[in-house]
């Protein structure tokens, strides 16, 4: 499973990738989606899988079982890095929505005035 | 007690912003409360460096959960200088906003964004935990983000969507680096990271874990050839953001890169050849960039890339007396950056343009101006006695010492390049004769009302004053970053502070 | 009719509370036997809410029963290769008046297979129905309005 | 001496406020500073250094009166003296009067504490003043272009230079452990390393930037384009010496070094040689009189470079001949210019009759600068011959001999021939007040009472010369009796007066000297500098070019490499396939959804489609921390997922469909670059997985989150305590997140406020 | 007992599951892959939900099962009564099978109205329910 | 053959294999419409996933996990649907 | 969107969901929720009614722009966050607990207070984005 839990983190990434790589804002925008997803599958695979053990302590017990839990801490780590990334997101979304009120258009190559330009 | 006074920074911006939120298009008030939070937060971190240089390294467990259980917040003398110098442009930003930002961009929340993004900044420097460092970079780029675009224009959308994508990407790069030291460590304490990173067997990971967390730093700082994102949007928003970016978000990247690489990873040929070449790289593209540039924020901001290249050489130098430089310059160009980017808003202010070929007159028309802004100026090129040029003369002896001929001579060439840009500037704006007349509809300086012309001379005179303050106490802050160098570079104190304080749980 | 409702819940929580058994099932069984007692103790079978209770767990069970055959109908034609349907749009007259009945309706439509409420018109007169085997409009219409329509509001009423 | 300097910054700091309000009949009584300090450093015996500052190591501001800094601070303040009472008079109308004083205090005041400095950066700092002070009494006349493109030149060309000077200073205090000046002979390592060598060819860097030498001259005569005062006080008597003041003070530690002699000889000859038959050329006064000038800088190289006792003693004296000519030369030119509103030679004659006091002191200053006997330039003319023939420099005495000639031509171009001949028509002429011409006659007259009276200067020189570390030294006398010296120089008087009768200038002349103009190297820098431009620019726009896809690109480039540089430099294939036969349907399922989703995602050309294909992956996701025992992630997940497409779906709407598509070469491309650098993160994350598993943060949750923080989903324990902070700086985001919406959707700038980006 | 009875609720439940999937496949249209599949899907999940429910037999657990139940069954033919509705006014074809439409024409988009059918419409006309 | 056993190896997979035909119809499409049905039963599939999950491990708390989602895949119907008539109204 | 159907489900679900907004905010100390996702489901039944009867109108439940409940619900975080430090020689984010038991709630602390603020943002921020977002529309 970690192999191919693996591979498709890696997969994540190089669509996220390819997907920054195209002109158009809003796959720009899907591509850092993409990513965060990515990243955050990253996160959770290196924390280790373990299935069906939710670190949650049973209601007869104080402490969790030794060994026979899922890591909490990545869990933790990844509900904050999604709960960023949505407000970026959420953020960059209505940026398309401005840029496409101010520059009409969803081509970064219209948004574009070259550098050394002006 | 050590908890306000150490987190009393961060503490008291986060007050102010959220007192500022409750003021919500209250305009008025809201410059009255960023400034008092401001000015207390200016208290507030000269008293903790004060603590700090007299009793040592302080630590705050959070939660009181011990150090690598619960989230540590650390102050030593390097971040303590920082958060004095920060909170010092933070509180001269905010007196010039006071007068310069438009009503309409102050009723849409440019204060809170503001004062959150120095909270970011603040808690940055106090971070004892890397992913708490990783949330503290998030709130810097959500509320430069917001910043930036405030009003919307086209030239802030399109500055934005790049701004926007590689940070994000770099944040996205953070957190891989991230997700490796804790797949490696399980540990997220930088303290106990350090120790933990060292027992790791397969070394490439460790060295593969230092490259990808400074490829993160270095888009944040904009190194070579990370840096794209700044030149295209620094020249977009209104003065006062464009110099709390120029003055203070770039330093950051650079704080984090010198904590991390002196702290969570042995130092080795691989680090050193990495920023060696970067640093050395980025100091020729940000001075060959700011060279060419007609508009005067532009060559400021390529003048940023080369000046981060500076410290970053004196980082990979590696002996106290580069890295006390570098401490001791980051602390100047703090103040000098956001002092002329500020200046720039004068000048736009007096003349209408950004462009040189249509700026001049300033010394003319304007010769009190003249006389204030030439000090941030020529604090920037480093000419003596102004602030660049001490820890200047510090890094350049530690690359000597260290016989970093390459740096040496990079560094020189920069100040070289800065002393090129800043002058002509210098003859463009203020020399040469005006060359428009008045552009109808413009808002000169002169038609503000006199409360705002104060404000933000009274903004511009604070930058200055820091400027001289770095001058007068130019024994001092060596003598501090000679002390925090030397702490940096042999982090025993650090891992005792951290890693024994807080009341131990055994599990 | 709304306090004999909440004095039945709260009837039922007091016998599993005196039971002593927390359970699903016991709060059913208390349920029912508290409405029985309910009925014994108000003393007349006229109060509606005696008469609706009945008939609205008669309909969900008529209901289930129209799901349950609906359903394998037309399973039955989604798995075998040919397909049989006359699929049509059919617009059915309203009796129905209240924004709760028409919904309530249109919901109890769509949840039987082969049908599918589209839209109500804005005068709030038709019901517009996909309809998969749709033979003959009229009785469909007709089958509409004598069997969920009228026992719906027969209870809403 | 620290007061000296100290009024000296106060002045400047000061005068350009107090001196606009001064009547204009007082200002030349500001002289009083100068004046004061000459009679102080007069009066004051040759001191041990002092130390005055040291809280900022390695500066230190350390002070020490030696012969050589006498003579020179004698030179600055005597000089300046009379720059500061003729300025007075001659700039009365100037607009920039006030800056021109506090900048010639400030720059008086840079100079004396550079000649006073025992502290290599000390010295540096002063070096650094003087170029910034020039810089802005270059561009006093801002208004005209070419003084602004001078000062530009001038400030690029000695900033190049004082940086090698800081870059020469580190390198000594590096190698000889000492920044103290008088210490660094007895500290110079016998063998001179490399270090000292680069140290060496650093300090030449600045010296002979500062001194105008050949190839770097080209600044000064461009430097001209400032008022006349300042020209005679930068650029003839005291700033262009810095260099050669240098040259003097490192002589003692590097005059030893091999490169010493057939380095500074060949600037030296070079320049003096290029620039004495430049002067030929001209007929501007004040350009004659910068070519001179240059001349004049190679000689005092050309024989500090031969580091003899005598050459050493010729070289010191020609610091006071030339100071005292030269600046007399340029305050006739400007008097000359203030009367009669130009300094063309082929214009002016006769002025004799007008300015009669001016033509005694022209006439004078013209003798002096031709080493006419009895003034004081025949004994330094005699000294430099006796030198040279004392080495036995061959190439070295005719070349002097050119070189003198040429300067004996063009000093009475300037000092005699305006004079001379039939007088102008009286309107083109007037009267110069006695400021103007007193400064310049006392000068000359100095020069003539010194040749009469040597034991006047004999002194000063013969303690310069004991501090550049020289011994031997012969006291300066008119008569040398019959020999070769007088021989030569005799010639050298016979040549250039005859030279001047049977070749008068002419505008043709001009012409040739145009002609090669593109061969100077003023042209080479104008050629270099205009190439820096190019190839920045095109650098600069190679890298930021703009397309934000290749931003994007060049980042992953750069983590693709240097991953796989690290990775592949010791790589074990760690993964293992055993774990697949755990693999049940469910999550093979799953991961297959997730992976078509993700294809549809990328490959669907329909935005929507795409974000719908969005919510499939992040329902897969989901799934997937089901499966793996993350119930707060699946349910923050795709509570996320579903306001993102909320959030998608209400801004979409709006947008025109997607209409470019990417070549197929293009999308390949992309494509193996993502697929690699996917790749690579995969491969680093099974890396990382099979190193030993490190539990011991989350065990300390497992046991303390319910003991200690009272909470039973550990998940949410560590949220709200263990991690908090965290939580608190995310929700901040959040709230920023949400106001940035707000203000980016709500605030439309008005009209006039757009203008006003502020 | 109750483990007989998960098996058969579960078994059921995932048959309907798999009969909607067969059916979004299979059918032709729009609008007939909308009824095929919410109610089977709606029935077969509130199965499995039951399920659950009996499973569990606690007070806590059983109740959301129920309300979740609930849930499901409010929502899913709201929901493809809101898709059917967008789709239609956003002009996915029906089946060429299908023979009538009686909203052809009744669709005025720009404003979103929905007019009603006039009595006269229908043959015969239909007499109102008593109620 | 246990219930556990029963739930995990015979009802799940049922259930992936109806989402993945599910699936199919998403790429098939042919309208958004299409793919948005697919979405929907998707996620209805999912609670009964979910739920099949909790009973075969014993973990009630993924129960509500089903719940929020059954909520959640509504409003996702909802917005597409709001989306749809926009865009008709925008045309 | 004009749909009676759908209204009356919102008018329905509206305190079906902020009831189980409340309790998920209440039990994450527990079991999955908290205030994150709390507040994401209230905010959510707020946006479904406000779908269903018209974004204009799906506001005025709110007496105030929801806007204001960001430095509302931060201020509470914050203080919750901060009150460990004022009261005792704690730390930041020191958990405060009421030593017993409450009825309903289980435990009362710090913590709580801190994901009602979280849970109170959560709908400050997610209506303010959405609202904005129609409204500019
Ligand atoms: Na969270
Ligand atoms: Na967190």
């Amino acid at each position: 499973m970690d192999v191919i839990m693996a591979l498709l983190i890696g997969l994540l990434y190089a669509a996220g990738i390819f997907m920054m790589f195209r002109r158009s804002l809003v796959k720009l925008i899907i591509g850092v989606i993409l990513l965060g997803n990515g990243v955050n599958l990253l996160i959770f695979l290196l924390g280790r899988l373990v299935k069906g053990k939710p670190p949650i302590i049973a209601a007869d017990a104080k402490v969790l079982v030794e060994g026979a839990y899922a890591d909490p801490v990545p869990q933790a780590l990844i509900l904050t890095a999604i709960v960023i990334s949505f407000g970026l997101q959420a953020f960059a979304i209505v940026l398309i929505k401005r840029a496409y009120k101010v520059v009409h258009t969803d081509d970064l190559d219209d948004i574009n005035t070259r550098e050394e330009e002006e | 007690m050590t908890g306000f006074l150490l987190l009393g920074p961060l503490l008291l911006r986060f007050a102010t912003a959220i007192a500022l939120m409750f003021a919500w298009r209250q305009i008025v008030w809201q410059r009255y409360i960023s400034l008092v939070g401001e000015a207390l937060a200016v208290t507030a971190s000269a008293v903790l460096l004060w603590q700090v240089q007299t009793k040592g390294t302080l630590v705050m467990q959070a939660g009181n959960w011990a150090a690598p259980y619960g989230i540590s917040f650390v102050v030593d003398s390097f971040s303590a200088m920082l958060l004095l110098v920060a909170s010092m442009v933070g509180l001269g930003v905010s007196l010039f906003a006071a007068g310069s930002m438009l009503n309409n961009r102050l009723r849409f929340g440019f204060y809170p964004i503001y004062h959150f993004l120095l909270a970011g900044i603040s808690g940055a420097f106090l971070a004892g935990d890397i992913f708490n460092l990783y949330v503290w970079f998030e709130v810097m780029i959500i509320s430069s983000f917001v910043l930036l675009t405030l009003g919307g224009e086209r030239s802030q959308i399109e500055g934005a969507v790049k701004y926007f994508t590689l940070n994000f990407l770099a944040s996205i790069i953070f957190l891989t680096a991230l997700a490796m030291l804790y797949g490696l460590t399980g540990t997220l304490n930088m303290a106990d990271l350090s120790l933990r990173l060292a027992q790791v067997e397969q070394r490439s990971l460790v060295d593969i874990c230092a490259f990808i967390l400074f490829v993160a730093f270095g888009i944040k700082s904009a190194v070579f050839p990370l840096y794209f994102w700044l030149p295209a949007s620094y020249h977009t928003p209104p003065v006062a953001v464009t110099a709390i970016f120029g003055g203070l978000l770039t330093k950051v990247g650079v704080y984090a890169i010198i904590r991390v690489f002196t702290l969570l990873f042995p130092w080795d040929a691989f680090i050193e050849q990495m920023l060696g070449a970067v640093a050395v790289l980025t100091i020729l593209s940000g001075g060959l960039g700011a060279l060419v540039q007609k508009h005067v924020v532009k060559s400021v901001s390529w003048l940023i890339i080369c000046h981060i290249g500076f410290m970053l050489a004196a980082v990979a130098t590696h002996n106290q007396q580069a890295l006390a430089g570098a401490l001791f310059y980051m602390v100047h160009d703090m103040v000098a950056k956001t002092g002329v980017f500020l200046a720039t808003g004068i000048m736009y202010r007096l003349v209408a343009s950004h462009l040189y070929s249509k700026m001049g007159g300033v010394m003319q028309k304007h010769p009190g101006w003249s006389v204030l802004l030439v000090i941030p100026l020529f604090s920037l090129v480093g000419i003596p006695p102004l602030s660049g040029f001490w820890p200047k003369l510090s890094m350049l002896i530690g690359m000597a010492t260290a016989e970093k001929w390459w740096f040496f001579g990079a560094v020189l060439v920069g100040s070289f390049i800065t002393l090129v840009v800043v002058m002509r500037l210098w003859i463009e704006v203020f020399w040469k004769p005006a060359s428009q007349e008045e552009v109808v509809g413009f808002r000169y300086f002169k038609q503000y009302p006199t409360a705002k012309q104060g404000a933000m001379l009274l903004g511009m005179l604070v930058m200055v004053g820091c400027s001289l303050l770095i001058v007068y106490g130019a024994p001092q802050l060596q003598s501090w970053s000679l002390q925090a160098a030397e702490d940096l570079l042999s982090p025993q104190v650090y891992l005792e502070q951290v890693l024994k304080i807080g009341k131990e749980i055994e599990p | 009719m709304r306090t004999a409702l909440i004095y039945h819940l709260l009837l039922s929580l007091v016998w599993m509370a005196l039971t002593g058994a927390f359970s699903f099932d016991n709060f059913i069984f208390g349920g029912v036997v508290c409405f029985f007692l309910l009925r014994l103790v108000m003393g007349s079978t006229s109060h509606r809410y005696f008469t609706i209770v009945p008939r609205t767990i008669s309909f969900v069970f008529f209901f289930l029963y129209e799901l349950l055959k609906a359903n394998i109908q037309v399973a039955a034609d989604v798995v075998t290769p040919p397909f049989y349907m006359k699929p049509g749009i059919v617009g059915v007259p309203l009796a129905a008046e209240t924004d709760t009945e028409i919904s309530l309706l249109a919901n109890l439509i769509s949840l039987t297979p082969g049908t599918l409420s589209l839209d109500v018109s804005d005068d709030r007169t038709t019901l517009y129905v996909h309809v998969m085997y749709l033979k003959d409009e009229q009785a469909f219409i007709e089958s509409v309005k004598n069997g969920f329509e009228r026992r719906l509001l027969s209870i809403m009423r | 001496m620290l007061s000296v300097l100290c009024a000296c910054v106060i002045a400047a700091l000061g005068l350009p406020v107090l001196v606009p309000r001064l009547p204009a009949a007082w200002r030349p009584s500001l002289a009083i500073l100068p004046l004061g300090s000459f009679v102080y450093f007069l009066l004051t015996p040759i001191s041990e250094s002092q130390l005055l500052l040291t809280e900022l190591p390695p500066v230190h501001l350390w002070l020490k009166l030696d012969g050589l800094s006498r003579l020179f601070a004698l030179l600055i303040t005597g000089i300046g003296t009379l720059v500061y009472a003729y300025s007075g008079y001659y700039l009365k109308n100037h607009e920039g009067q006030g800056r021109f004083y506090g900048f010639i205090s400030l720059f008086m005041g840079a100079m004396l504490g550079l000649v006073l400095a025992n502290d290599l950066y000390f010295l540096f700092i002063c070096w650094e003043l003087t170029s910034i002070s020039s810089f802005f009494l270059i561009g006093l006349n801002q208004q005209e272009a070419k003084a602004r493109s001078a000062a530009l030149q001038a400030l690029t060309v000695t900033g190049l230079g004082g940086l090698a000077l800081l870059g020469g200073a580190v390198i000594l205090q590096i190698h000889t452990g000492t920044t103290q000046i008088d210490a660094l002979a007895a500290r110079m390592p016998a063998d001179f390393s490399v270090g000292i060598t680069a140290a060496l060819l650093l300090v030449w860097a600045a010296a002979f930037t500062k001194s105008a030498q050949f190839p770097f001259h080209f600044w000064l005569p461009g430097a001209m384009a400032a008022p006349t005062p300042i020209s005679t006080y930068l650029h003839s008597a005291t700033m262009v010496k810095a260099g050669v003041y240098l040259l003097f003070r490192l002589s003692a530690a590097f005059a030893a070094h091999p490169w010493w002699t057939p380095v500074l000889t060949t600037v030296g000859a070079v320049t003096m040689l290029y620039a004495a038959l430049h002067a030929l050329f001209r007929h501007d006064m004040k350009s004659i009189l910068a070519y001179t000038t240059i001349a004049a800088l190679g000689i005092l190289v050309f024989f500090i470079g031969w580091a003899s006792p005598l050459s050493m003693q010729a070289a010191l004296l020609f610091v006071l001949v030339h100071a005292l000519y030269k600046a007399a030369l340029f305050l006739i030119t400007g008097a000359v210019d203030h009367a009669t509103h130009t300094r063309n030679v082929l214009r002016l004659h006769g002025l004799r009759k007008q300015l009669p006091a001016l033509a005694v002191a022209g006439g004078l200053a013209a003798l002096l600068n031709g080493g006419f006997p009895p003034f004081l330039g025949f004994i330094g003319k005699d000294l430099m011959y006796e030198a040279l023939l004392h080495e036995h420099a061959v190439i070295g005495v005719p070349l002097l001999l050119v070189v003198n000639v040429a300067l004996l031509y063009a000093g009475l171009q300037v000092g005699y021939r305006p004079f001379a001949g039939s007088a102008m028509p009286e309107g083109e002429v007037s009267k110069v007040s006695f400021w103007l011409w007193l400064p310049p006659l006392l000068l000359a007259v100095l020069g003539l009472l010194f040749g009469f009276l040597p034991q006047m200067p004999n002194a000063l020189i013969a303690a310069a010369h004991v501090a550049v570390g020289s011994s031997g030294f012969a006291p300066l006398q008119l008569w040398h009796g019959f020999n070769e010296v007088l021989a030569w120089s005799l010639a050298t008087l016979l040549a250039g007066v005859l030279f001047f009768r049977f070749w008068p200038m002419n505008r043709e002349r001009l012409g040739w000297t145009e002609k090669v103009e593109m061969f100077s190297p003023a042209a080479l820098f104008t050629w270099l500098a205009s190439s820096l431009q190019l190839f920045a620019r095109r650098y600069t726009s190679f890298f930021q070019h703009g397309y934000l896809r290749y931003y994007v690109m060049t980042v992953v480039a750069v983590l693709i490499g240097g991953i796989s540089l690290l990775l592949f430099d010791d790589f074990a294939f760690k993964g293992s396939f055993e774990p697949l036969l755990e693999l049940t349907f469910y999550e093979l399922g799953t991961l297959a959804m997730l992976l078509a989703g993700l294809v549809f995602v990328v490959f669907t050309p329909s935005r929507l489609a795409a974000v719908a294909g969005l919510g499939v992956m992040g329902f897969a996701i989901c799934l997937l921390f089901v499966f793996y025992s993350a119930p707060d992630l699946a349910i923050t997940q795709f509570a996320i997922d579903t306001l993102t497409v909320i959030l998608f779906v209400l801004v979409l709407y709006k947008l025109p469909r997607y209409i470019r598509v990417s070549s197929m070469a293009v999308v390949l491309r992309d494509g193996v670059v993502s697929l690699v650098f996917g790749g690579l993160i995969a491969l680093l994350a099974l890396q990382v997985i099979h190193q030993p598993l490190q539990r011991s943060v989350s065990t300390f949750y497992a046991a303390q989150s319910y003991v200690a923080a009272k909470g039973k989903n550990v998940v949410n324990v560590i949220l709200v305590d263990f991690r908090g902070a965290d939580t608190l700086v995310e929700i901040t985001v959040l709230s920023i997140a949400a106001l940035g919406v707000y203000g980016l959707l709500k605030l439309r700038l008005r009209a006039e406020e757009r203008r006003n980006r502020a | 007992m109750t483990e007989l009875l998960v098996m058969v609720l579960t078994g059921l439940g995932s048959l309907f599951v798999l009969l909607a999937a067969i059916g979004l496949v299979r059918m032709p249209d729009l609008y007939l892959r909308i009824s095929v599949t919410t109610k089977a899907a709606t029935l077969g999940v509130g199965l499995i939900l039951a399920a659950a429910a009996v499973w569990y037999n606690d007070m806590g657990v059983t109740s959301r099962v129920v309300a979740t139940i609930f849930f499901i069954f409010l929502t899913a033919p709201v929901g493809a009564h809101l898709l059917g509705r967008a789709s239609y006014i956003s002009g996915v074809p029906l089946w060429k099978g299908s023979w009538l439409n009686r909203l052809e024409g009744k669709y005025n988009p720009s404003k979103e109205t929905l007019a009603g059918m006039p009595t006269a419409e229908h043959e015969p006309p239909l007499a109102k329910e008593e109620s | 053959m246990s219930l556990e056993y029963y739930l995990l190896y015979i009802i799940l997979p049922i259930l992936v294999l109806s989402a993945l035909l599910v699936f199919v119809r998403f790429l098939l499409g042919p309208h958004l419409s299409d793919r948005v049905v697919s979405v929907d039963l998707l996620m209805t599939i999912g609670v009964g996933i979910v739920g099949v999950y909790a009973m075969a491990t014993a973990e009630a708390t993924f129960l509500d996990i089903a719940m929020i989602l059954g909520l959640l895949a509504f409003l996702g119907t909802v917005a597409f649907s709001y989306y749809l008539i926009k865009r008709k109204k925008n045309d | 969107m004009k749909s009676i159907i759908l209204k009356a489900a919102a008018g329905f679900l509206l305190p079906l969901l902020l009831l189980f907004s409340l309790f998920l905010l209440l039990r994450g100390h527990y079991l999955p929720g908290g205030g994150f996702v709390g507040g994401l489901v209230a905010s959510i039944a707020f946006v479904l009614h406000a779908f269903a009867g018209g974004m204009k109108k799906g506001q005025k439940y709110f007496p105030f722009h929801p806007g204001f409940l960001m430095p509302v619900g931060l201020l509470l975080a914050f203080l919750s966050a901060l009150l460990p430090m004022v009261t005792g020689d704690g730390a930041f984010m020191t958990g405060l607990w009421y030593p017993h038991p409450v009825p309903v709630i289980g435990m009362l602390g710090t913590a709580l207070f801190f994901d009602l603020g979280v849970y109170l943002l959560v709908v400050g921020v997610t209506l303010t984005i959405i609202f904005t977002i129609v409204e500019a529309a």
